[in-house]
């Protein structure tokens, strides 16, 4: 199998000068690909991500973009580079309106951007009716909606998303789903998070479950989704 | 190296440099015991007022930048306290001045009472605004004429209430006191402010207490200042013709002047050491127990430790009144060590900043820190302008005598001071961000 | 006609002062406001950073001056003022990359920040009197009054006279430019917005692709000019003092809290608010009531609410009662 | 046990709680649902004491508690979590806990001096308690990190476990569940469902994980634009149009695009 | 005798703080002296005289008294200083009375100071703030003044003189319409001079700095038309002020303490020659200052507190011969054949009382745009 498109290549790494938080983990997705993590928590899901998104050391291992070693990169080069990603809290400008939010997530980009932005809206129409509302005064699903249209305003070549459907109600989860479905098959690689890990390893095509920093099991969506272990461990049976 | 023996070490340093200040006159130190003890004495009131602010700071995070007016209060308190009664002011104004402030009391009282009590609205606002107008006129015809008659009494030595007449170390507590009481009020009122409104709030309020000791008269001399206050331990002169004192100095080897300075610095040491060690004991206990975790969930997330049953707004006032006072006592303290009170004295730079300095660079969150940093900022405001001295010459070393920079650069020592006192407080703060000594 | 006189009385010795003073404080307070809103501090050392705006200015303007440079009516100084922003700039980027980005990097708190700015305010300060020395400098030139109170007496006959430094002018013409340029400046460009960003949580303007150091790197220039100018202003209406300078910090943090930290509009109201509280509180109206009143109800006293002794009391005091009606500033600013 | 009555809460001129009316009887789990921006987090915030009202009325067996400040609700036993974790991040974990007890003889500075016998037997009480929490949460071994320096789920588990630390009379859950393990999540729900019978608690509970609904509450309130929508067992509910149409959905639209792949 | 070689005078006062921009030239003036005493090389056969400076922060008594045990760890002979009353006095009671330090203060007026039991340790070379108050009053009243209005810089100087020259004007039929007072330091005046206009008077009194917010007032004044006559005390009296207000100060007029003898002039002279501003507030008295000290030691022959402390009032006074600024060798050569001498200095001092300083005062009126002495008083 070649190289995958976007690989976290046996990170090994932690905050500051703590201890390692990631042992030798590996993830990795390709284009068009969805890419599921689910664990318990504190399991290091949000630091992996954070490691492939260069916001901590990595001591071992590497992160590949395309062939290319970014392991050196700082946070806005990888943004350059075409990584979004929406962290799991504080992620959104709660000081600046829905709208401002939005074109922050685009601030890399050049072109016209009012169609991108129609698009959001049209993903989420709340969002529309608030553009012109702080995003601190929103409720936490909204919050999370603007998060993710932020990240979605970058027109990104790979995106990541930590626990994007944390606290957003179901319709507006399946919603998104069927949005990161529909942006995936446009050939975007799609690497994500998830508690709802049902749901989201319905859609994945491939699934990642982390324990104590480590890959525990891999497989593809399906596969996880049938192993009985995985269900009782860390699905909710 | 373990963390405590490291905190020891520097503590031990502190203590070296100043034992250093006696001993020797080696570099930026003067060899002189009394210089050496002058500096220990200022810095265990340092070190009272750094507890006190970072009981405020480092246990509630309450950002108080009005120490000043503590500290002044506490200065009050003892011409209040310690000073005799000026004969004849009480008879001429006395009751004028106590029925105006009475009256001033009344006022705000019914003012708030009228908020509290009427349903909002434009007659409401009506009302208070009468109220304060009537109260402040009546206040004024109280008051002026009272003051005036008090500050007519011999204006050039006196033209002051005075005092009790009590023995001066009653001052401290009374400084204390004198403190938490400004401290309650300011907390009742301005304690829902957060972060920097706080503190500016805190500032302005502490200019408004200096203003009134520097123009009210009647009860501080204003910026004639107040001289000579009694003092907890004899005399130097005294001791100096007194040969029983002059014998036993001469037993241990001094002459007069040197014995009796340095025993009457060591008395202050005596007493001032006892104050910290008493109030460092009772902050650290109180750190160390349920009531200082409550504290510093408090600190950390007000809503949250609300919703966890803990009054936030009566701790906060709790603690800002303790911290307060404490800053009170310091400044009594201070005033008596000065034998004076001086108004014109107080700035913020010196009064608040430089405790702010001291508690920030020590550890703010740990008491020994804060210690620490009273003692070490303040040996170094007071030496870094021979270690200025030292440091031009050193740098200009290598130019002739009568180079320009050199010359202006000597010339400008004092100003080098501040210089170099920043560069100091950058270097540390640059190897420890979180303070000599962090909190744990 | 007497009311006429009281107007120009009040307008004179409290209108154009408050205003002129208003616009000085309010530029000053734009300064701090903006580095608490993207850097989050209270930059102490901002007083300092006017001095040496100033000084810098001041050296410029003395050497044009000795060229026989001139500026028609207008002062000299003016033509300095680049020169001294530009020294600024250098200065403060100077003072970031060695001392603030350490911190930055750290995550240092707050309060940490602020007692560096201190050191560095320390630093500053000894700079700057080392350079030209404690004492006053007058730098101001050119012509001094656009309207002299003779001259206006003469001119509408009134018994009150109104006076109009040509300094003043300048004050409040240049503080609404640079005002208005600021405010275009933060909400209608790409980088202004950025910097609003990165205020509101670096950490996702990071995410967005905004290049931490460039959002610095603009905040600190645009600090440097807005310092500069309100330094020389005041310089030009006043004199310059490097302990004056200093001591400017304390209205000038009023002028921001009271507006609301972090808001720009907040900092211009807080100017004004401030100013004008220091000057009419403890105006005496004797003579504006004087000409108001019928003759027999003429005041004896000075009908002074409070003496002049108080009034740095009494503008802290109508500070703190805004903060109680609104704690975060009328313009509902930042806490950090 | 608490009733709301015609309850309002207007920021400016958004009514985010828009006379809401209900009833939560005592010994039940209550579930509250609703699309986001309802208004149930900020029914929570008034009915806890950290907004005020507009207008409306709250009352707790019978007692008007409208207003009241959450230090006060605490001791009448309202005890709530957030739904954006609030831990004390300076503290360790097992801290977050012990702090949260009313009445300790240790928060009163006179006892911390001249107490300290009473204080020390209390802590280790405390102490043994705070563990024992920590262990039913799973997260035993992070009882000694700072509480900032933990991950986000591990914050909602302390959240849910100052709640345990003592005896109230209702919880107001606030999303225990977003970003909570699924499993842990089960156990959770075991847990509260025991505290309920064994203890006594009114739980009030709001969830966007119908499963977890399912397991715990009845009724549940649906609640949209600030008013209640629609109660009943969740299976009423699910079958609700109105509710359907605003908040449940009808599953994912793309799934044939899951199968073209 | 065998005397030491070297004669240490501290130079205590503030050199950062408040009073920041006067120090130097205060300084300066006193080391002038020191200088002049050197080079005569004849004190107490041929001793050289050393500056040892230290600062006060004018508002900082701890740093001021760890200073002051600073110098006497450094050995000094005596003390040129406090400035500010405040560090005065903490420095006299804590250091200066203890250690027997003779302390000579330049600036401190405060009448506080001359009540306390300095046991002949402490004087100054500031003048009086009642015998002022007086000279002016007869002025304004000789001027055909009616009334005044009263500014006052918010210290123990400003506050004591204008309490001085308010009494002594009502006591001579006068009006002052307001008593406001100024803080020092502070940028904008508009408030003061606001109020003072309000208030109205013939002419406005200004009891500050000449350098600080008494420049501050003058200017304001001026500039919004409220006074354009201004009455100067001494401390406002100094070549800068005519020179940075510019030709309107023209007709204003005060007083500044200093005899007939010309001691200012030659003083402001060789203060030129030296680079400084001899006019600057106090830099005279503290020129002053150290010569007193330096003459009481030729004349006790001794250079310890205790001895020559005592000769103080009799080098200032009369009987004698008058000294001159330059003037002190000949004054040591003077003492040294027991002959006694009256040292007038650059501001005519005349020591009475516990140390305190009066005398003769100049009447100065600006015209031209520099300060023109009219008579004495
Ligand atoms: N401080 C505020 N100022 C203005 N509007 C606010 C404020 N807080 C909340 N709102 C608005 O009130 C509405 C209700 O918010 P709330 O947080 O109660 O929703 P919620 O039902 O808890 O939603 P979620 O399930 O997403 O958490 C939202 O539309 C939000 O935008
Ligand atoms: N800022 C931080 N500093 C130090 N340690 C951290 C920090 N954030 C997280 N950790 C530690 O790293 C471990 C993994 O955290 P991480 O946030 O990656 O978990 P997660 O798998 O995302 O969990 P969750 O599902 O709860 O979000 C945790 O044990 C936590 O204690
Ligand atoms: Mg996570
Ligand atoms: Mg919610």
């Amino acid at each position: 199998m070649s190289e995958p498109f976007l690989i976290g290549d046996s990170m090994t790494g932690g905050y500051g000068k703590g201890p390692d938080i990631l042992h030798d983990c590996t993830i990795a997705v390709n284009p068009g690909e969805i890419a599921v993590i689910v664990g318990p928590n504190g399991a290091g899901k949000s630091t992996a991500m954070k490691a492939v998104f260069g916001m901590l050391n990595v001591r071992a291992g590497a992160v590949r973009l395309g062939g290319e070693d970014i392991t050196s990169l700082s946070p806005q080069d990888r943004v350059i580079k075409g990584m979004g990603f929406v962290p799991q809290t504080s992620n959104i400008f709660t000081s600046m309106t829905v709208e401002e939010n939005l074109e922050m997530g685009a601030f890399i980009r050049t072109d016209d951007i009012t169609g991108t932005m129609e698009q959001v809206y049209d993903l989420f129409p709340i969002l529309r009716d608030k553009r012109n509302q702080p995003a601190g005064e929103l409720s936490g699903g909204q919050r999370q909606q603007v998060a993710v249209g932020r990240a979605l305003m970058t027109q990104p070549k790979v995106l990541m998303l930590d626990e994007p459907t944390a606290g957003v109600s179901p319709i507006v989860m399946d919603e998104l789903f069927d949005r990161i479905i529909e942006v995936a098959r446009t050939g975007l690689p799609i690497l994500m998070v998830e508690q709802n890990a049902k749901q989201a390893l319905e859609i994945a095509d491939k699934g990642y479950v982390l324990v104590q920093g480590r890959n525990a099991y891999t497989g593809t969506g399906q596969e996880l989704l049938a192993d009985p272990e995985v269900r009782k461990s860390f699905l909710g049976g | 190296m373990t963390d405590t023996l490291k905190h020891s070490l520097l503590f031990a340093v502190v203590a070296v440099l100043i034992l250093l200040e006696g001993l020797t006159n080696w570099s930026f130190f003067s060899g002189s015991w009394n210089s050496s003890l002058v500096i220990l004495n200022m810095g265990l009131i340092s070190a009272i007022m750094a507890l006190g602010v970072n009981l405020q700071w480092g246990f509630a995070g309450l950002f108080n930048v009005g120490i000043m007016g503590f500290t002044a209060l506490g200065g009050l308190a003892v011409v209040l306290t310690s000073t005799p009664p000026s004969p004849g002011a009480w008879s001429a104004g006395g009751p004028g001045v106590l029925m105006a402030l009475v009256m001033g009391a009344l006022t705000v009282i019914s003012a708030v009472a009228a908020t509290r009590l009427l349903p909002k609205g434009g007659l409401r606002t009506a009302l208070i605004v009468a109220i304060l107008i009537v109260g402040f006129v009546i206040y004024r015809a109280l008051f002026d004429p009272s003051i005036e008659a008090i500050e007519d009494i011999n204006p050039a030595l006196a033209g002051n209430i005075g005092g009790l007449g009590w023995p001066v170390l009653l001052s401290w507590p009374m400084g204390g006191l004198l403190a938490a009481g400004a401290a309650w009020l300011i907390g009742k009122t301005a304690l829902g402010l957060r972060s920097d409104y706080l503190a500016i709030a805190t500032l302005g309020i502490a200019e408004i207490i200096i203003a009134i000791l520097k123009n009210e008269d009647w009860l501080s001399r204003g910026v004639k200042n107040v001289v000579g206050l009694p003092r907890p331990v004899p005399y130097e002169v005294d001791l100096q013709n007194d040969p029983a004192y002059v014998d036993w100095f001469a037993s241990l080897g001094m002459d007069p002047v040197l014995g009796s300075t340095l025993y009457v610095k060591l008395g202050y040491a005596a007493l001032f050491s006892l104050v910290l060690i008493a109030l460092l004991w009772m902050a650290q206990m109180a750190l160390k127990s349920p009531w200082g975790r409550m504290m510093r969930a408090i600190r950390d997330n007000e809503v949250a430790a609300q919703a966890m049953g803990k009054n936030v707004t009566k701790r906060h006032l709790q603690i800002f009144v303790l911290g307060s006072a404490i800053c009170g006592i310091a400044g009594a303290m201070m005033t008596t060590l000065d034998g004076q009170l001086t108004p014109g004295t107080y700035n913020p730079l010196r009064f608040t900043f430089l405790i702010w300095v001291m508690v920030i660079v020590g550890g703010s969150g740990n008491n020994f820190g804060s210690v620490l940093g009273g003692f070490l900022i303040w040996f170094l405001w007071i030496k870094v302008e021979p270690m200025s001295l030292e440091l031009i010459t050193l740098l200009t070393s290598g130019m002739d005598e009568t180079n320009m920079l050199r010359e202006h650069l000597l010339e400008n020592a004092a100003h080098m001071r501040l210089f170099t006192m920043g560069l100091i407080l950058l270097l540390v703060l640059r190897f420890s961000p979180r303070g000599l000594i962090p909190e744990k | 006609m007497d009311f006429l006189n009281a107007l120009v009385a009040f307008t004179n010795f409290v209108g154009v002062p408050a205003i002129a003073y208003g616009s000085q404080l309010a530029l000053g307070a734009l300064g701090v406001t903006l580095i608490y809103s993207i850097l989050r501090f209270s930059n102490f050392a901002h007083g300092d950073t006017m001095a040496f705006g100033t000084m810098m200015t001041i050296l410029l303007t003395w050497l044009l001056q000795s060229w026989g440079v001139s500026f028609g009516p207008l002062p000299t100084a003016l033509l300095a003022l680049p020169f001294g922003i530009f020294a600024t700039m250098v200065l403060v980027l100077v003072t970031d990359r060695t001392v603030y980005r350490f911190y930055r990097a750290q995550k240092a708190k707050p309060v940490v920040f602020v007692m560096v700015s201190l050191g560095v305010m320390f630093m500053m300060n000894g700079l700057v009197r080392f350079v030209i020395g404690p004492g006053d400098q007058r730098f101001a030139d050119g012509e001094r009054f656009i309207i002299k109170a003779r001259a206006f007496k003469e001119m509408t006959g009134l018994r009150e006279g109104l006076a109009i430094k040509t300094s003043q002018g300048i004050t409040v013409v240049a503080a609404i430019v640079v005002v208005a340029l600021l405010f275009w400046f933060l909400n209608k460009t790409r980088t202004g917005k950025s910097m609003r960003a990165y205020s509101d949580n670096e950490d996702l303007a990071l995410l967005s692709g905004i290049d931490p150091d460039r959002v610095v790197m603009y905040t600190w220039l645009i600090v440097a000019s807005l310092a500069t100018i309100a330094g020389v202003l005041y310089g030009l209406d006043k004199s310059f003092k490097p302990f004056t300078y200093f001591q400017l910090l304390l209205p000038i943090f009023a002028s921001a809290i009271v507006g609301g930290l972090g808001s720009p509009q907040g900092a211009i109201a807080g100017g004004f608010i401030i100013a004008f509280s220091e000057v009419t509180i403890t105006y005496a109206w004797k003579k504006v009531l004087g000409y108001l009143m019928p003759e027999h109800l003429e005041p004896d006293g000075l009908v002074q609410l409070l003496s002049t002794d108080y009034k740095f009391a009494v503008s802290f005091a109508i500070l703190i009662i805004v903060l109680l009606f609104k704690p975060t500033g009328l313009f509902k600013g930042k806490s950090v | 046990m608490i009733v709301v009555e015609d309850l309002h809460k207007h920021f400016g001129g958004f009514h985010a709680v828009d006379g809401a009316s209900l009833e939560i009887a005592k010994g039940s789990i209550t579930g509250l649902i609703g699309p986001n921006g309802a208004g149930k987090t900020t029914l929570f915030n008034v009915i806890a004491g950290v907004l005020s009202p507009t207008s409306g009325r709250v009352t707790m067996d019978g007692e008007d508690i409208t207003g009241l400040p959450p230090h006060e609700l605490f001791h009448k036993g309202l005890l709530r979590t957030f739904q954006i974790a609030h831990e004390f991040s300076s503290m360790t974990c097992r801290e977050n806990l012990m702090m949260v007890p009313g009445a300790q003889s240790g928060e009163s500075l006179w006892n911390t001096w001249f107490g300290r016998k009473r204080i020390a037997d209390e802590e280790r009480a405390l102490r043994a308690k705070a563990d024992e929490v920590l262990e039913f949460l799973t997260i035993s071994h992070i009882a000694d990190l700072r509480a900032g320096e933990v991950s986000g789920g591990q914050k909602k588990l302390l959240e849910l476990g100052r709640t345990m630390m003592v005896d109230a009379k209702i919880v107001f859950l606030d999303e225990v569940g977003a970003g909570v393990n699924r499993t842990l999540l089960y156990t959770i729900a075991d847990a509260i469902k025991r505290l309920n019978e064994e203890r006594g608690y009114t739980f009030v509970v709001i969830e966007h994980d119908m499963e977890f609904i399912d397991r715990l509450c009845d009724p549940v309130i649906c609640m949209a634009e600030g008013k209640k929508l629609a109660e009943g067992t969740l299976a009423e509910i699910k079958a609700n149009e109105q509710v359907i149409e605003a908040y449940l959905g009808t599953g994912l639209k793309n799934k044939d695009k899951l199968e073209k792949a | 005798g065998s005397h030491a070689k070297e004669v240490k005078l501290g130079v205590l006062i503030g050199f950062t703080g408040p009073i920041e921009s006067l120090t130097a030239a205060m300084a300066a003036g006193s080391e002038m002296a020191m200088d002049e005493v050197t080079k005569s090389g004849l004190l107490l056969d041929g001793a050289t005289v050393t500056s040892v400076r230290a600062d006060t922060g004018c508002i900082d008594n701890g740093l001021a008294v760890a200073n002051g045990e600073k110098l006497i760890a450094e050995g000094v002979n005596g003390i040129v200083g406090g400035d500010c009353s405040g560090v005065t006095g903490a420095i006299l009671q804590n250091v200066a009375i203890p250690n027997g330090m003779v302390m000579v203060s330049p600036s401190a007026t405060s009448p506080g100071l001359s009540s306390m039991e300095d046991n002949g340790l402490f004087f100054r070379t500031s003048p009086s703030d009642a015998r002022e108050g007086q000279v002016m009053a007869e002025m304004l009243q000789e001027k055909g003044v009616e009334s005044i209005a009263l500014t006052y810089t918010n210290n123990d100087y400003g506050k004591g003189l204008a309490d001085a020259i308010k009494t002594s004007f009502e006591a001579v039929g006068g009006e002052v319409t307001i008593v406001a007072a100024h803080e020092d330091g502070k940028g904008d005046y508009s408030a003061e001079v606001a109020s003072l206009a309000s208030a109205g008077g013939d002419i406005l009194v200004v009891a500050g700095y000449l350098d600080q917010g008494g420049l501050g007032i003058i200017q304001s004044s001026l500039d919004s038309g409220a006074f354009d006559t201004f009455g100067l005390p001494g401390g406002m009296i100094g070549d800068s002020l005519p020179k940075n207000v510019g030709s309107d100060l023209d007709g204003s007029y005060g007083q500044i303490a200093g005899s007939d003898s010309q001691g200012a002039e030659i003083f402001a002279e060789q203060a030129k020659a030296l680079g400084f501003d001899g006019t600057s507030a106090y830099a005279s008295e503290s020129y002053d200052a150290a010569a007193l000290i330096l003459l009481a030691m030729q004349a006790a022959n001794s250079t310890d507190p205790a001895e020559y402390g005592a000769k103080i009032m009799d080098v200032a006074n009369a009987p004698g011969e008058v000294i001159n600024p330059g003037e002190l060798g000949k004054a040591l050569e003077l003492i040294a054949a027991g002959k006694d001498v009256d040292f007038q200095g650059a501001t005519g001092v005349e020591l009475i009382g516990p140390g305190e300083s009066a005398g003769s005062y100049r009447e100065i009126l600006v015209k031209d745009g520099v300060n023109t002495t009219v008579k004495f008083r």
